[in-house]
């Protein structure tokens, strides 16, 4: 049927080369609450998963969920009336919860980058793009001559194909596309072990997205990073990352391999998820999911999802907060159908 | 800077010029009051003077003045000499004409006048930065607030209090005039010190009065652009906050604060014409002064399209300086 | 019965700036008939800058064409007034893309809802106005109680964009413009408010032109496509057609660009060039990113007939047989 | 095309009008003092024109020079004023000549900015180019043409609001200008406008109620304005010379050395007074400016 493209499916994945499976990224026991003036909101409530070198996860969710805010919290860029409650972000050996003000602002690009949402107006438009790139090189105290750091910014341009005559321009001369492999270069500028993509091309056209994303991919096997993407369009996902986890309600509800996420999801939301997403195959189909995102202000009880899930009105799923999981092959899920099947994480 | 925007920038300055003039030519025509039969009516009753030939010399007055014509063409004469810088002729201070007063009268403002409105717009603008900067210590944000109070103290009651308490009570600053009296006015160190010492209290009454709203607006533009996703991408960087400071929010602070610094010259000056009164500094402010006092209507009208001018070419200037220091203009 | 709408020959040129002699061709040339007998879901769909929310302001009455005329059952828009303009703004209606901006933060809610109802005389009483709302609320999944009376920053996106369609709903117009109506909402919610729209041509017989960027959601809803390129017409046919067998290179690069919710379609296989900024002369828009590119190229390609119910505009099918622009809508299945 | 990143449905009812005001108020401190000084002048002047025999403000009507005492609270000035008196009358006259000048100059600025930005064209360039025009001319200096060409003796209150509007206007046309075009290209507009809703109604159901917070703010400032012109006209010795205005009292003050003769309280009273009603119209109107402009207001 499909006249399309037939490479074989994984065949990205069996070309990388087995690196040793050490995760360049653990986070544990994440927790992050916003005291606002309606009331205490948990936007982030004991996120844990790991990362090796050179893979590539997706988070999804509604807005609301809590990615961006996990985005943040790694980042230590949640501010009032933000707060992180609880919990570590190891990249490597460094724990970065932990680290005083000095060595954390060094982290950001040196150990974990952070490429913005908004690419149109990251860019500081009253001086030259390359200055912009010279003074992240100069605060992680990079020595050399200004001939030695401005080649080191050549190089990155180069690595996301842009012109090197880039370095001399103004953002307002650059198009979306543009500006936003100019943060990717940035971001990959002191060769950081974890990137973190919080919806980069949501702003771009299609073809310009799939430059970026093809541009991220590259850049990633350059430097062999860990990258997260984060994103709410799951045919991107499809195409782009290894594995996936998806977030509800402040909670990672299920992580999974991009192929078992797609064929066989576990958890009811995301199966709701996989089965809304238009496709080639099922046209005039339309299976919205049922009711709305809950407030973080007022969480329904029991299992967040509870309310809008087939299952839903039963006892455990009513009143018990459902626990994390193991299922076989490492895939993971909080949900109570999974409850016996499942290993504990204790 | 095209050459189409230069020309359209200078036709702006004249039409400036042009309006300013001409509100000032034609608002004393409307009303009653007769300049000259004013002038020596006041003359008459300080003795002197008898009042039963005073209607000739008035009309001979008008008709050398050029009073008597029709109204048209007054005002086309005026132009014309306005043009050549010709402000017409003093009436208190009769044979000088307005240009030269105000010759003699413009280097003694002119030092007061700048130095209170840069610094005013220095110090201003850096509290108002430091004021919106959520890094700042938390006293310091609280800054704002007793310099708005400060915007609502006119020049005048400021000059009034200074001279007072410090002058006057504790003797630490001259109470007036521009230098001690019995000194030779020369290039010497110890004059230049004394004229220095002279203007202390005029420029703090002047600074205080406007240095207010310097902070109140750059405390506005400075939430505002702390808010925008360059400075929070520069925080993702890792950037020092020195950095971030300097070139990420100060810099986009300050461009639009620039444009305003003309209008704050026409600001300061209206205030120094009371303050130099207050103090009997020899400058612009009280040779206005002194002619609304004596109903001197030439000069009064020959100082206001002067400041005008001044205020107008400053605006033109810094139009152009403009695309210099912001990039996003240059190509327009 | 005179056509419910039709753009004869429309262009719309946008002079940037009184001295600059440099003019953008938003639209070129641009011709459509939308009968009220068969209802239809047409997409327009292209990326920023291809001219699609240009003509959605066209059809709207907000912009008047340089060039050509929009005509709306026999009479020109433009020249409308007094009674027949209301009949035109009551059966031309529009959903739009950014739920927070549609909302007047100074009312609640119902504002959105009460005014059309006042101003196009929709109930005789306010518990008749009132029921009316609540019926096209529950219509779009949502309790009135829980939406009626709040401030549209009390709400979420999902809620609102929901009562943007409501009032669709409730106007139940001729021809209802949805300018990118699901772009900004979550993946759950996409598929409530396409299936609600689709009903309304389904069962109100509602003609829809649903523009957007994304095709995927295009190639669920909709009958028929027009794809536009810098204010021309690429390609235009049957939905299925033009999705799964694109013959305009442009859309070959914008179909293989879609990143498909499933692993099986890999995406990546055209080359994409850089999009150059010059502004291109009279010739194919997309001469300086073709990979076919031709000399015959810098002239105007007119629209070729590829197959029944699907027509390109390039040169490398000259041997079809031409459509002369004001026939596109003969390529549109109803 | 981003998703809407937001914050979660607040299900829990809105906390009504006051509990907002009071809150906001509680974050904004500036507002809240400007609020408190005015409320108290206004209450000073009420009171004080029923308790106080508003005769004594004008010249021969108490004994001179006499410091403050219980039977003349705030003293009495080289002219025979009873200085209390002559500050109640004063503070009333200074409010009149500031709201009807701020009035009057926020209306027409209302006005010209409206027609200005929603109707455009030749009307929007001609307005705009006005503005443009007069924005260098430094109005207090026209202001004191304008009063030194009328005749002395029929200078009164209202001739004094008259002058001081005269110029005053181009400030809020151009601010309500810029305004309304930002507002006239919202989508809420457009909708409007599908909904059968005429130009009128438009500009004033759909744009004016957004608008009240920087029309506020621009009433503020206006009066702050108004209030320094007269001051300084006053001051000047251009103001009405019989009316106890702040800035006559210290024009009169200042002329007869008080501070070197040791009445010390006759230039001290009304300049307090002057820096009150000044000050606290800077802080309403910081305050305003807030409300007007969410993202200022966001980081109280």
């Amino acid at each position: 049927m499909n006249s399309m493209t037939t490479t074989a499916p994984d065949a990205r994945t069996a070309m990388r080369p087995a690196t040793a499976a050490t995760p360049v990224l653990r986070v544990e026991g994440l927790e992050v609450t916003y005291y606002t003036d309606l009331g205490r909101a948990k936007a982030l409530d004991n996120v844990s998963f790991t990362l090796n070198s050179g893979e590539k996860m997706g988070v999804v969710g509604e807005s609301g969920s809590g990615k961006s805010t996990m985005a943040l919290a790694m980042m230590r860029m949640i501010k009032p009336p933000g707060r992180v409650e609880a919990g570590k972000v190891w990249v490597g050996d460094t724990e970065l919860v932990s680290l005083n003000t000095e060595d954390m602002r060094k982290a950001r690009l040196g150990k974990i980058a952070y490429i913005p949402q908004g690419a149109m107006n990251s860019l500081n438009p009253v001086i030259r793009i390359g200055a912009q790139m010279v003074d992240a090189l100069k605060s992680h105290d990079v020595k050399g001559s200004s001939a030695e750091l401005r080649d080191r910014c050549f190089a990155a341009l180069h690595s996301v194909d842009l012109d090197p005559g880039v370095f001399r321009m103004y953002a307002h001369e650059l198009s979306g596309g543009m500006k936003q492999r100019v943060c990717i270069a940035i971001g990959i500028l002191l060769k950081p072990q974890v990137i973190i993509c919080d919806e980069p091309t949501s702003a771009l056209d299609v073809v310009t997205q799939r430059q970026v994303m093809e541009t991220i991919d590259r850049v990633q096997d350059e430097i062999n990073a860990a990258v997260i993407l984060i994103g709410h369009d799951m045919g991107l996902m499809a195409q782009f990352v290894d594995k996936v986890a998806v977030m509800y309600a402040g909670r990672l509800v299920e992580v999974a391999t991009v192929r078992e996420m797609f064929t066989d999801p576990k958890h009811p939301y995301s199966r709701a998820l996989i089965a809304s997403l238009p496709n080639l195959e099922n046209k005039g189909v339309f299976q919205g999911i049922p009711g709305l995102a809950p407030s973080l202000l007022r969480l329904p009880s029991g299992c967040a999802f509870h309310p809008r899930c087939p299952h839903g009105n039963q006892d455990p799923q009513r009143s018990v907060r459902p626990e994390e999981v193991t299922l076989a092959g490492g895939r993971k899920v909080t949900c109570h159908l999974y409850d016996a099947e499942g290993v504990k994480n204790g | 800077m095209r050459p189409r925007l230069l020309i359209k920038r200078l036709l702006f300055l004249v039409l400036v010029i042009w309006a300013a003039s001409t509100i000032v030519f034609f608002i004393p025509r409307l009303s009653s009051r007769n300049a000259l039969r004013e002038r020596f009516a006041e003359l008459a009753r300080t003795g002197g003077f008898s009042s039963t030939d005073m209607e000739k010399i008035i009309a001979s007055m008008q008709k050398q003045f050029g009073l008597d014509q029709p109204l048209l063409q007054q005002y086309w004469q005026y132009l014309n000499n306005l043009v050549h810088l010709d402000f017409g002729v003093s009436l208190y201070k009769y044979p000088a004409t307005v240009t030269e007063l105000i010759a003699q009268a413009l280097p003694w403002s002119i030092s007061l006048l700048l130095v209170t409105t840069i610094l005013s717009f220095v110090i201003g603008n850096l509290l108002g930065a430091i004021a919106a900067w959520p890094r700042s210590p938390r006293w310091m944000r609280g800054i704002a607030t007793p310099f708005v109070l400060l915007t609502g103290v006119p020049p005048v009651i400021m000059g009034v209090l200074l001279l007072f308490f410090i002058g006057f009570r504790l003797k630490l600053l001259p109470l007036g005039g521009s230098y001690s009296v019995g000194l030779i006015p020369d290039w010497s160190w110890p004059f230049f010190l004394d004229l220095m010492a002279h203007q202390i209290l005029p420029a703090l009454a002047l600074i205080f009065g406007s240095v207010g709203g310097w902070v109140l607006s750059m405390r506005g533009m400075g939430i505002t652009i702390q808010g925008e996703d360059y400075v929070n991408f520069a925080e993702h960087k890792g950037l020092t906050p020195g950095r971030i400071f300097r070139d990420y929010y100060l810099r986009n602070t300050l461009l639009p604060q620039v444009t305003g610094l003309a209008l704050a010259l026409g600001t300061v000056v209206t205030s120094a014409i009371i303050v130099e009164g207050l103090f009997a500094l020899p400058g612009i402010g009280s040779l206005i002064n002194v002619a609304i006092r004596a109903n001197d209507f030439p000069t009064i009208y020959g100082i206001v399209i002067f400041i005008t001018i001044a205020v107008a070419v400053l605006m033109a200037i810094l139009e152009f300086v403009y695309p210099l220091i912001d990039p996003r203009v240059k190509n327009e | 019965m005179a056509n419910l709408l039709e753009l004869r020959n429309v262009s719309k040129v946008y002079q940037r700036g009184l001295i600059s002699s440099h003019a953008t061709v938003a639209l070129r040339d641009f011709s459509l008939t939308l009968n009220e007998e068969e209802p239809t879901i047409l997409t327009v769909a292209g990326e920023s800058g291809s001219g699609k929310t240009t003509l959605a302001m066209l059809l709207l009455g907000f912009i008047t064409p340089t060039v050509g005329e929009i005509v709306y059952r026999g009479k020109n828009i433009s020249g409308l007034t007094g009674r027949d303009r209301m009949a035109y703004r009551r059966e031309v209606q529009a959903v739009f893309q950014d739920p927070f901006a549609v909302f007047n933060p100074f009312y609640t809610v119902d504002h959105l809802l009460s005014v059309p109802i006042r101003r196009f005389k929709l109930a005789s009483s306010r518990s008749e106005a009132r029921s009316k709302m609540e019926e096209s609320l529950s219509a779009v999944g949502l309790r009135p109680e829980d939406v009626l009376g709040r401030f549209p920053h009390q709400l979420s996106g999902g809620q609102r964009q929901r009562i943007n369609v409501a009032r669709a709903l409730l106007l139940k117009p001729r021809l209802l413009i949805a300018d990118e109506p699901v772009s900004m909402v979550d993946a759950s919610l996409r598929a409530t408010i396409l299936e609600t729209l689709r009903n309304l041509q389904r069962d109100y017989g509602v003609s829809i032109i649903y523009i957007t960027h994304d095709l995927t959601t295009a190639y669920h809803i909709s009958k028929s496509i027009v794809v536009l390129y810098r204010g021309g017409v690429m390609e235009a046919g049957d939905v299925d057609k033009v999705i799964k067998n694109p013959q305009h290179p442009y859309t070959q690069l914008l179909v293989d660009s879609i990143p498909w919710p499933n692993l099986e379609q890999r995406w990546g296989q055209q080359p994409i060039q850089a999009r150059s900024g010059q502004a291109i002369g009279e010739g194919c828009p997309f001469l300086p990113r073709c990979p076919h590119a031709m000399d015959i190229c810098k002239t105007r390609p007119p629209l070729f007939q590829i197959e029944p119910k699907h027509a390109a505009a390039c040169f490398l099918y000259d041997k079809q047989p031409q459509i002369a622009a004001e026939k596109l809508s003969e390529q549109l299945p109803a | 095309m981003t998703t809407v990143a937001m914050s979660p449905q607040q299900a829990i009812e809105q906390p009504n009008g006051l509990v907002l005001l009071l809150r906001y108020l509680r974050r904004n401190k500036g507002l809240a003092v400007g609020l408190a000084i005015f409320l108290a002048l206004v209450l000073f002047t009420v009171i004080g024109s029923f308790t106080v025999d508003l005769k004594h403000a004008y010249p021969l009507s108490v004994g001179l020079k006499k410091p403050p005492s219980w039977q003349y609270p705030f003293g009495t000035d080289f002219f025979g004023r009873d200085l209390l008196a002559a500050m109640v009358v004063g503070l009333w006259q200074t409010a009149v000549i500031g709201i009807l000048a701020g009035g009057l100059g926020t209306l027409i600025g209302v006005i010209l900015g409206f027609i200005a930005a929603y109707f455009g064209g030749f009307a929007d360039a001609t307005i705009r180019t006005v503005c443009q025009i007069l924005t260098p001319i430094p109005v207090l200096l026209i202001q004191v043409v304008i009063a030194s060409s009328l005749d002395k003796r029929d200078v009164t209150i209202f001739t004094m609001a008259f002058i001081v509007v005269l110029l005053a206007w181009m400030g809020p046309t151009l601010v309500i200008r810029s305004q309304v075009l930002t507002m006239k290209e919202r989508q809420f507009v457009s909708v409007a406008k599908l909904s059968g809703v005429s130009d009128f109604g438009i500009i004033f159901k759909e744009i004016l109620p957004n608008l009240l917070p920087f029309i506020a703010a621009a009433f503020v400032s206006q009066v702050f304005l108004a209030v320094f012109a007269a001051f300084y006209l006053a001051v000047l010795g251009l103001g009405p010379l019989r009316e106890p205005l702040l800035g006559n009292i210290i024009w009169a003050a200042t002329g007869q050395g008080a501070f070197f003769n040791g009445w010390w309280w006759w230039p001290i009273e009304p300049s307090i007074g002057m820096i009150l009603i000044l000050g606290s119209l800077a802080l309403i109107n910081m305050g305003l400016d807030e409300l007007a402009n969410p993202r200022v207001r966001r980081t109280e």
